[in-house]
């Protein structure tokens, strides 16, 4: 077994290569954050009173929608072409596999939505002295859904229409993060203090990143052993 | 230990045991059902607040009491699948869903319909109700999982996973919906103020939880029980048991 | 010195179906064990439950003496090769890249000169860069078979190796095949195509008892 | 008794209705849910005797 910080980065290497070689990939979940934001104000009227109060939670909703999408095929292609099937009979563990591929999955997604959410805040009438607060809540927020959104992802990877089972199994878990993420906003808006939400979601992003690796290698583990 | 912990898992020896303990569940939970209802519909008086509606809690809190604790008892049962690969543990989580999710269907029907002449509409964003939801959630997405399988091991083994995940997940789901709660409604009016209500009219309340545990349990052996039938129907002791019906 | 793989009363089944029951053997360096049966006799069954892959069986197997269920298996994986049907290559991505990854999965970070000794191996000098997905079927078979010879391993285990390969590709396989078992590596493979003879074959059959 | 006659039973104030509702669906409910296995279970009897008379048969 050579120095573990090079496989480490090999692997990570690999999972940005095979993303940043199909660009539609990443643009995609933004595109779907960009329009489904830009819909509220169609349906509800643009009144900027109107938007500026319900702003934190709209690009909370719809993030954690964008974030979703994004992580449905994430183990499908490697699935499909076999290379899953040398990642769960390769000696690095796959508890350290998984860690890698979802990190990188989100450095790809999370991180961009989290980048492009100050654009959408304005266009949503929120006043800026949220904005702040957004990109923090949004930061730790995409991780903890990534992470939940990827053992939703490994279970449903060896099944054909996995797309809607997907979200019938993930977005249950993905409600405490919603209630902490949207809170952290809407009281930075109102100028009050935000940091025990966002603490505790710091906290729920820490546990994730260390369990869920644990549940998504079990669960790639079912979906091969049939 | 093995011996004892292995002779525990065959599903034949599970078989008679369940076998014994069938009637007794069905007495005693038929028994505190009963008696359990009727005390708390016809002999206890009204609650001076909210009246007579009050009575739909005899039924109400069990529910969602034997559905939250039929959703860990999967987990468990999902735990031991997956760690000693016991098939009687994954029929167990396989009868337990169904039942849960009927459990919790029923808490929250029966919330929604407290809630029409208490607060005036037929949805309360309370902080139990909207737990309650979400553990109705969970249970779907565990029984869509599980017939989304072919390879009915595979499904098993999956929503064992599942079913552990949602577990660890419930007490920051009912956590987060607390403090969601009480961020956004200072707790005023809410189901989880019912111990307001004078301890002399919870007796029945002990009855009826009783009822809805043994109820659980007699219909979760009774489902266990067929599962067994399917799985093991190429085995001898099986055969022997369809001839000499 | 225990047998590098001792299989003892193997019993497996799929979809309520047996394939094997009570199966035994082992295998020693220098073996190529042809495993051979009609289709859906649980020939590739076999080959993933060696690898580790598959789980749902019975019996007593042990590498160099440890129990595949428990020790036996760690030590395996990162002794061995397993090929399956699909290429276990990601089409987006080169050769190189294909190749630094499958080893750094073995656990073992190799230079650029071991990955073009490999791909030269194979008959692929100079196509280090160039994206698998513009490579034809067999290409992309032979950057599959280029892992064997990355990364050194004492047990290949193969599933059809010999498919989509022109028949040149199949004789220089076959000279690779032998030439491993000659140097003390230890083959199990599944395949259709009648092998020619060589030293240290055995074969094994499966299905319609 | 609390209430004196059958009538103030049902009608218990007015709440009558959505009490007698939530019960009645509870029963349905309960009823359905003993229901179903006792059912599968007879059906699941006679597959059964099929099934070993075929094997049995071959």
């Amino acid at each position: 077994m050579s120095d573990p910080r090079i496989i480490w980065n090999v692997l990570l290497r690999r999972e940005l290569l095979v993303s940043l070689r199909r660009r539609s990939e990443i643009a995609n979940p933004l595109f779907f954050f960009l329009i489904v934001c830009a819909l509220f104000p169609l349906g509800l009227g643009p009144s900027p009173a109107l938007l500026a109060g319900m702003a934190p939670g709209i690009l909370w909703i719809v993030a954690l929608l964008a974030v979703l999408m994004a992580s449905d095929g994430l183990f499908r292609s490697d699935y499909d072409d076999g290379t899953l099937e040398q990642v769960l009979l390769s000696p690095v563990p796959l508890y350290v596999t998984s860690l890698v591929k979802v990190l990188a999955h989100w450095l790809l997604s999370g991180l961009p939505l989290t980048l492009l959410s100050p654009l959408l805040a304005m266009m949503l009438q929120m006043p800026p002295q949220g904005i702040p607060a957004l990109l923090a809540s949004l930061a730790l927020g995409t991780l903890v859904l990534s992470f939940i959104a990827a053992i939703g992802a490994a279970l449903t990877v060896g099944l054909k229409r996995g797309g809607v089972l997907l979200s019938l199994l993930v977005l249950p878990l993905f409600v405490p993060a919603l209630i902490f993420g949207s809170a952290a906003v809407q009281r930075a808006v109102l100028g009050m203090d935000s940091s025990a939400p966002l603490a505790l979601l710091g906290a729920m992003a820490i546990m994730f990143v260390l369990v869920a690796p644990l549940a998504i290698a079990g669960a790639l583990r079912v979906s091969h052993d049939q | 230990m093995w011996a004892w912990f292995h002779k525990w898992s065959s599903p034949r020896w599970f078989y008679q045991l369940s076998g014994t303990l069938l009637p007794w569940l069905a007495v005693i939970s038929l028994a505190a059902l009963i008696v359990g209802v009727a005390w708390g519909l016809m002999f206890v008086p009204p609650d001076y607040k909210q009246g007579n509606s009050f009575r739909i809690i005899y039924i109400h809190v069990p529910a969602a009491a034997v559905a939250m604790a039929g959703y860990l008892l999967m987990a468990t049962a999902g735990a031991i699948s997956l760690i000693w690969r016991i098939k009687l543990a994954d029929m167990v989580l396989k009868c337990a869903a169904p039942i849960g999710a009927a459990l919790t269907f029923l808490a929250l029907v029966t919330g929604a319909i407290w809630g029409k002449p208490t607060w005036g509409t037929w949805w309360v964003w309370d902080a139990r109700i909207t737990s309650v939801l979400v553990l109705f959630f969970l249970y779907i997405g565990i029984i869509a999982l599980y017939e989304a399988f072919d390879n009915k091991e595979a499904a098993g083994r999956a929503s064992a996973i599942l079913a552990l995940v949602g577990a660890v997940n419930i007490p920051i789901i009912y956590w987060s919906v607390e403090w969601w709660y009480s961020l956004h409604q200072p707790a005023s009016i809410s189901f989880t103020g019912e111990s307001s209500i004078h301890p002399q009219m919870l007796r029945p309340l002990l009855l009826t939880i009783t009822g809805f545990y043994c109820f659980f349990g007699w219909v979760l052996l009774l489902k266990v029980r067929n599962e067994i039938l399917h799985r093991e129907r190429s085995t001898r002791w099986v055969r022997d048991l369809i001839l000499s019906r | 010195m225990p047998p590098l793989l001792d299989i003892q009363g193997l019993s497996y089944a799929r979809d309520h179906r047996d394939l094997a029951r009570d199966l035994s053997f082992q295998l020693e360096a220098g073996d190529i064990l042809r495993v051979e049966g009609p289709n859906g006799s649980g020939k590739t069954t076999l080959l993933r439950i060696l690898a580790g892959l598959y789980t749902n069986y019975e019996g007593e197997l042990r590498y160099r003496g440890e129990s595949l269920r428990g020790r036996g298996r760690l030590a395996m994986r990162s002794e061995s090769h397993f090929l399956g049907h699909q290429s276990a290559l990601k089409l987006s991505l080169t050769p190189l890249e294909n190749l630094n990854w499958l080893a750094a999965l073995n656990g073992q970070s190799v230079g650029l000169d071991a990955v073009e000794n490999a791909l030269a191996k194979v008959g692929l000098k100079g196509y280090e860069d160039v994206p698998c997905r513009q490579l034809s079927a067999g290409q992309q078979r032979r950057v599959t078979l280029a892992r064997l010879f990355l990364v050194s391993a004492g047990l290949w285990l193969l599933d059809e190796p010999f498919t989509a390969l022109d028949r040149q590709a199949v004789a220089e396989l076959e000279g690779w095949i032998g030439e491993f078992a000659a140097s003390g590596g230890a083959v199990v493979l599944t395949t259709h195509h009648a092998l020619g003879q060589l030293q240290g074959l055995r074969s094994l059959t499966l299905g319609g008892s | 008794m609390y209430f004196e006659t059958v009538a103030e039973l049902l009608a218990m104030d007015g709440h009558g209705p959505y009490v007698w509702a939530a019960y009645g669906i509870t029963f349905a409910t309960l009823v359905w849910l003993v229901a179903q296995p006792l059912v599968a279970k007879r059906r699941q009897l006679r597959e059964l005797r099929g099934f070993l008379r075929r094997t049995e048969g071959a």
